[in-house]
């Protein structure tokens, strides 16, 4: 991969040979890299303090402000999944958790994990901070943009929280918000609550837009000399991709928001048939429940893999470096996150299968989920054929991406159980899905999130996480989450119902209260692991051992700023040169098992590099 | 992005642009033309269709100059289309499916 | 902008491979700005479809009888009902300031500061006009024919919802784009773009490559217009 | 080394649980037992992949542990083995669909001879409309429900006349013979789920969807509702009978019907005031439906 990119290249197999033979060609030839394209950007430097950490352009900081409100949601999430458990687990033990609060705890839940937690995260967090780095730009291209992306998301956030505090409370419709019920009397929060979680999720996409119109235009149009596409760490490939889908999937969710909204406040009947409600019928009349369905999972199914591809990204990265070994079939890599998310808008409605949608999409859209899995499964195995042969530390960043392995082939594949339509039949809408996304979106991509924290605090703060308490958090909260959701799947197997606030006396379903107490259990365990996490990274910001420069010896260019951590701007004087992808670990003839980015080919001339 | 220098973007002839102006406004009166003459059925619909297409095309192509863009942004632009044309037809599917259920179930004043 | 020259890079499939391939910019000598309004526009393309996809799949599926649109929009003039007759002048006068804003775009790309102020005036004045008679429009079918987002005289509730809905998403775009428009009229009559002025809020310099983003946006707006005639008042 | 071991630990203890866990599905008590074969092919293919793709996990957790000095092999791409493992899996991904949709294929094809069954969902309960004689349900609409006319239905539609009002949330099902469960409901989505038949759908206002199975064990089963309704939605059961013939005829004659409710209801004027506006409702539909043919 360290071929030169000149302009006038002409056949591939030319490229190979030449490449090959990279030792033997001139000096000026070899390191030739194109003359820029782009002149230098205009950045906007802070004065004040407001303008400094408030009010920055600084995609680093807004990065981090991203991450901090995205965690502090997820706490939030998490307490909210404690409630559940304790309701779940342990019935009638705490009087104040009634039905209504119950709905309102999993809908909130469910929402914020999925759209304020991981989405905010992923996107905004990981990728404002990565992005420019890893591309080798300065910043983003509309630092302003960017900075007003965040404040809506701060926004979004606190307009979602205000609606734990208005008369009737947040709504407690499900997070998939299903008219009519979310808009009627007899589900907790129709008033406000629900009003406020549109208002809420409109202006998240609305300030997602913003900020993702900035990391696609940053990749496609703002890389550095060198750094074409095939050379990017799959980390951006990843937030890329998720990225794009957001901007194509959000669309149909806002639509969806308004047309709830209107029918809410106007008395329209988009969604609304007729309705009788205390032998009265209401004014709405003729329209299509599962219309909002349709249109919510035409942005929701993309939305899961919004989830899921930026962690692919990452933890390939993340193996990759930690198993000091080229990440295996880089380019099928590409292919397979850029084709998971294509294939992505086409299999909405399996999440429709038994919603009285016209029967014979099933087999449509049970063809189309299934041939995600090919794609997904080259993911998976090139993640172990990189393992295979390495040389593993297993670190406790390893540990997460083991971690998540395991996890998200289990939950892949439980996933692949239900988009076979006739076996979705009897498991949809069952503890089984719950088990499902969990696996796949609860803890496969927190694993991911958790080991990308433990790989870049280096970066972020100059000091390394503590290992040891590193490792107790990695195995209490894989073993203690695995053995949550790992059992779950057969209360769906039993059919225990899913969104059920208590068994009551249905003897199948009693059969399993042992199981729920001990899924509570290991669910108040695994949560309070978390603190450990907490306590881990207030303690080092102050107290963790200096990283120095580049302490995983890794190849991207993130790692390679003239300052650690990078200030703003980036790069110092000059904007680095890049001649080979992210991936030249172990290369042979190289005095370093590794060779970053920006090293030229005159200066490992006995490399033998291949060119992928 | 400060200096630009535009010289490479090169500017067309007013001609062009006062052509396609001229053939949005004739397709925009054919298609009124279609309601005037209140054609029925398939006629109405390819008409209509034929049209828009016709119309959307001309715009994106010359006024807002795709036809003089790079296949790159092109294609991407125009590829993610497939999406919009999978789900505008299942639905219309979906549509039927449930008008034709509730005419078969239900009767008028229900729904 | 750029140091490569477009006219020897190869064109077609080919060079779009190539383009892909390449680095720093994956759409040759397109300008940020440019390639940002691009995307922009393509996730808003996915918003009005995502409208007008729920308005097929409601109309389609619906009892009542669908209001008939020709009517219900004809205009009388002389006595006679003219079908359409509104929306057809709205239609025209939208195309036209597309014409002229094509011609903004033309003359801001030979950096030609008085023809390109005027025309992005007469665009403006333009988009005006339309949102006016879209007013018009609406008040007549409020006040006079008794349309109500929840219900109307003529047949299917949906009928008002959807039209006041999507007509007035796109108004509200025409809405922000006139707005847009007399800004950039000043800033050309004003000069700035030929000084380089910076920006108030995003502290750029000001370049004439805004005219052409903001012509972009203003096709892309009768773009919209030109679906929302055909499914809306032709079906 | 402890860190293979226990994520071997972990594998093995997901067979071991799998093999004996003490949770699993209820005895099946219809017809869907294609659905459970389809259930168990997936856990052999897709169990199989996970215990493979994890144990090569755990073998290279072992063979490949970090050592100073060692070089990992530096091998970008492998044409041949990725193209391998594609046409592999893309075979496992056929061998589970193709299967999958046979059963589903079946599963919207309801057989000639079944009973029609409307299930109508209500915040929070259920209550059952039967054919009465002539086998066919008569038209209804929610607009119309009222005291007088609990189901809303057409009394102008001669279908209608002996349809059986089953005014709780029980129904009672005759062995053997299938079922078209025609669901309904006048508020919110609903679903009429029982576990042993393993079959559902939801029930969506404004629509009417369908399934179908056939009942081949006597016995009480609850019904769960299986899609979320609102705060009382777990507690939204009902319970389906399955029986004999006698017993089932001998429920079905206590149940009353159409003709004998309003009959009841007489004095309540439900005729004069309802016909006319009904009336005028089905010349309508006539119109409309012409109307959708031409346009
Ligand atoms: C990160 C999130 C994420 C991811 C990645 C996935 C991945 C997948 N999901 Fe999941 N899913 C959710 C999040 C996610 N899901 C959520 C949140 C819900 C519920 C929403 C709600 O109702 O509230 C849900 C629900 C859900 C349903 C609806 C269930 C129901 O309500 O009835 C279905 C049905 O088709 C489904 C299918 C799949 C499939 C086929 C995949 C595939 O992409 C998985 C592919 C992966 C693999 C297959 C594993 C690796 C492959 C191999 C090791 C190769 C060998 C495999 C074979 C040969 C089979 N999911
Ligand atoms: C990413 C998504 C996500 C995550 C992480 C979780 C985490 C958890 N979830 Fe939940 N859940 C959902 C998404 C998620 N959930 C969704 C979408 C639903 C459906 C809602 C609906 O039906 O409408 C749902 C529903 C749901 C139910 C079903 C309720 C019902 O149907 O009645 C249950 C029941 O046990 C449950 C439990 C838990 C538990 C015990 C945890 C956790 O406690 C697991 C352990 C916790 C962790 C592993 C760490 C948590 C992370 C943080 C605190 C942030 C950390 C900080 C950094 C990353 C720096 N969840
Ligand atoms: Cu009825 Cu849930
Ligand atoms: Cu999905």
């Amino acid at each position: 991969m360290s071929d030169e990119l000149n302009i006038n290249k002409k056949k591939k197999n030319q490229i190979k040979t030449k490449s090959s033979t990279a030792s033997g060609r001139g000096e000026t030839d070899i390191d030739y890299v194109r003359p820029a394209e782009l002149p230098e950007q205009d950045l906007y430097h802070g004065h004040s303090f407001i303008t400094k950490w408030i009010f920055c352009q600084d995609a680093k900081v807004i990065g981090i402000q991203y991450t901090l409100t995205a965690v502090f949601t997820g706490v939030v999430g998490l307490i909210l999944s404690w409630m559940m458990r304790m309701q779940l687990g342990f019935p009638d033990l705490f009087p104040f958790l009634t039905a209504e609060t119950y709905y309102q705890m999993v809908t909130m839940h469910g929402m914020i994990m999925v759209v304020y937690l991981l989405t905010a995260l992923f996107l905004g967090g990981f990728g404002n901070y990565l992005i420019p780095l890893m591309v080798g730009a300065r910043d983003m291209v509309f630092p302003y943009a960017n900075m007003i992306s965040f404040w809506m998301f701060f926004v979004a956030v606190v307009v979602l929280m205000s609606s734990f505090f208005v008369p009737g409370g947040p709504t407690g419709s499900g997070w998939t918000l299903y008219p009519p019920q979310a808009i009627l009397e007899g589900t907790p929060g129709s008033g406000y609550g629900i009003l406020l979680m549109l208002i809420s999720l409109s202006l998240f996409v609305i300030g997602f837009t913003m900020g993702g119109l900035n990391y696609v235009i940053t990749i496609l149009q703002a890389r550095t000399r060198g750094m074409s596409l095939m050379r990017m760490p799959l980390t951006i490939w990843g937030i890329f991709t998720a990225t794009v889908l957001a901007l194509l999937a959000f669309p149909a969710l806002l639509v969806s928001s308004i047309m709830m909204t209107l029918d809410k406040v106007l008395g329209t009947s988009f969604f609304m048939p007729t309705i009788i409600k205390a032998g009265e019928a209401l004014s709405y009349d003729g329209g299509s429940p599962i219309l909002f369905q349709h249109l919510f999972w035409f942005f929701g199914h993309p939305e899961v893999y919004i989830v899921a591809l930026p962690a692919f990204g990452i933890v390939s990265d993340l193996i990759s470096v930690h198993s000091r070994k080229n990440i295996f079939g880089y380019r099928m890599m590409v292919w397979a996150i850029v084709g998971i998310g294509a294939l992505s808008f086409f299999v909405w409605a399996h999440h429709m299968y038994v919603s009285g949608m016209s029967p014979w999409f099933g087999f449509f859209f049970a063809t189309t989920t299934l041939i995600i899995a090919v794609p997904t499964a080259l993911k998976v195995y090139n993640w172990i054929l990189t393992l295979w042969r390495g040389n593993i530390r297993i670190n406790t960043v390893m540990l997460f991406c083991l971690g998540f392995i395991l996890t998200f082939v289990n939950g892949g594949i439980t996933g692949i159980f239900l988009g076979n339509v006739a076996v979705d039949v009897p498991l949809s809408d069952t503890y089984f899905v719950i088990a499902h996304f969990h696996m796949v979106m609860g803890i496969a991509p927190l694993m991911v999130i958790f080991g990308a924290i433990y790989h870049w605090f280096p970066l972020v703060t100059g000091r390394l996480l503590d290992e040891k308490l590193g490792k107790w958090h990695f195995w209490t909260t894989f073993l203690g989450a695995y053995s949550i959701y790992f059992p779950m799947h057969y209360l769906g197997f039993i059919g225990v119902p899913r969104r059920y606030f208590e068994m009551y006396d249905s003897p199948y379903m009693t059969s399993a209260i042992g199981m729920n107490e001990f899924i509570s259990v290991a669910a108040f365990i695994v949560g309070a692991a978390q603190f450990i996490f907490f306590y881990n990274l207030v303690k080092s910001l102050r107290l963790g051992k200096p990283a120095g420069k580049n302490p995983w010896q890794a190849n991207s260019l993130e790692w390679l700023t003239p300052d650690v951590p990078p200030t703003h701007g980036n790069w110092g004087e000059k904007l680095p040169v890049v001649h080979r992808w992210a991936y030249d670990y172990g290369v042979p003839g190289a005095k370093d098992d590794y060779i970053p980015q920006t090293t030229p080919p005159s200066e490992v001339r006995d490399a033998e590099v291949e060119k992928t | 992005m400060t200096e630009a220098k535009k010289e490479q973007t090169s500017t067309h002839k007013i001609g062009i642009y006062l052509w396609i102006w001229g053939l949005l406004f004739v397709l925009s009166f054919f298609s009124y033309m279609v309601d005037w003459y209140n054609f029925q059925g398939l006629l109405r619909w390819s008409l209509i269709l034929f049209f828009m297409f016709l119309k959307a095309g001309l715009i994106m192509a010359f006024f807002m100059h795709l036809f003089w863009e790079r296949y790159a942004l092109v294609n991407v632009l125009l590829w993610p289309m497939t999406a919009i044309a999978c789900f505008v037809s299942l639905m219309m599917a979906e549509g039927k499916y449930t008008v034709f259920s509730r005419l078969f179930y239900f009767f008028v004043g229900g729904a | 902008m750029s140091d490569i020259n477009l006219d020897k890079l190869p064109g077609g499939f080919k060079g779009m491979s190539e383009d892909i391939g390449s680095d720093q910019t994956t759409f040759k000598g397109v300008n940020w700005g440019k390639a940002m309004m691009w995307i922009f526009l393509l996730s808003d393309t996915f918003v009005f479809s995502c409208f007008l996809v729920a308005y097929m799949k409601v109309r389609a599926s619906v009892v009542e009888p669908w209001p008939y649109p020709s009517e219900v929009f004809a205009l009388e003039v002389m006595g006679v009902p003219v079908p359409l007759l509104l929306i057809a002048i709205m239609t025209f006068v939208l195309i036209t300031s597309s014409g002229t804003m094509a011609l903004a775009v033309k003359y801001g790309y030979e950096k030609n500061k008085k023809m390109c102020g005027w025309f992005v005036l007469l665009t403006a004045i333009g988009g005006l006009t339309f949102v006016g008679m879209q007013a018009f429009e609406w008040s007549k079918l409020i006040f006079h024919d008794g349309v109500r987002p929840w219900g109307n005289p003529f047949g299917a509730e949906q009928f008002g919802a959807f039209f006041f809905m999507i007509t007035g998403f796109h108004g509200t775009h025409v809405s922000i784009g006139v707005i847009f428009l007399f800004i950039f009229a000043r800033k050309v009559f004003r000069g700035d773009f030929d000084t380089g002025k910076r920006g108030y809020f995003t502290t750029m310099k000001s370049d004439y490559v805004s005219i052409e983003i903001l012509g972009l946006y203003w096709h892309f707006v009768d773009l919209v217009w030109v679906f929302i005639f055909a499914f809306f008042y032709l079906w | 080394m402890f860190t293979g071991f226990v994520f071997l630990a972990v594998i093995i203890g997901s067979i071991i649980f799998h093999v004996w866990t003490p949770w699993w599905w209820t005895d099946i008590a219809s017809n869907w037992s294609a659905m459970d074969d389809t259930i168990i092919l997936s856990f052999w293919i897709g169990g199989g992949v996970f215990i493979l793709v994890c144990l090569f996990m755990v073998y290279c957790i072992f063979r490949y542990q970090y050592k100073e000095g060692r070089r990992s092999e530096y091998k970008p791409e492998d044409k041949k083995l990725e193209k391998g493992l594609t046409w592999l899996t893309t075979i496992g991904v056929v061998a589970l669909l193709a299967p999958g949709l046979v059963v589903w294929n079946n599963y919207i094809r309801v057989p000639d001879n079944a009973i029609h069954v409307e299930v109508m969902a209500w915040q929070w309960g259920w209550k059952y409309r039967l054919p009465g004689e002539d086998g066919k349900l008569g038209t209804s609409s929610n607009r119309i429900i009222s005291d007088d006319n609990p189901y809303g239905l057409n009394i102008d539609d001669p279908n209608g006349k002996d349809d059986v009002f089953v005014e709780s949330n029980e129904l009672h099902l005759l062995k053997n013979r299938p079922v078209k469960i025609l669901l309904r409901s006048i508020d919110v989505l609903h679903n009429f789920y029982v576990p042993q038949f393993r079959s559902k759908m939801d029930a969506v206002p404004g629509t009417i969807t369908y399934y179908w199975f056939e009942p081949n064990k006597n016995g009480d089963y609850e019904v769960l509702c299986a899609e979320y309704c609102g705060v009382a939605h777990y507690a939204m059961r009902g319970k389906v009978v399955v029986e004999n013939e006698d017993s089932y005829n001998k429920w079905l004659d206590e149940q009353e019907t159409f003709s004998s409710f309003t009959a009841k209801n007489r004095n309540n004027k439900l005729k004069e005031k309802k016909l006319v506006k009904i009336n005028n409702l089905s010349s309508q539909k006539n119109s409309i439906l012409r109307k959708q043919n031409v346009r």
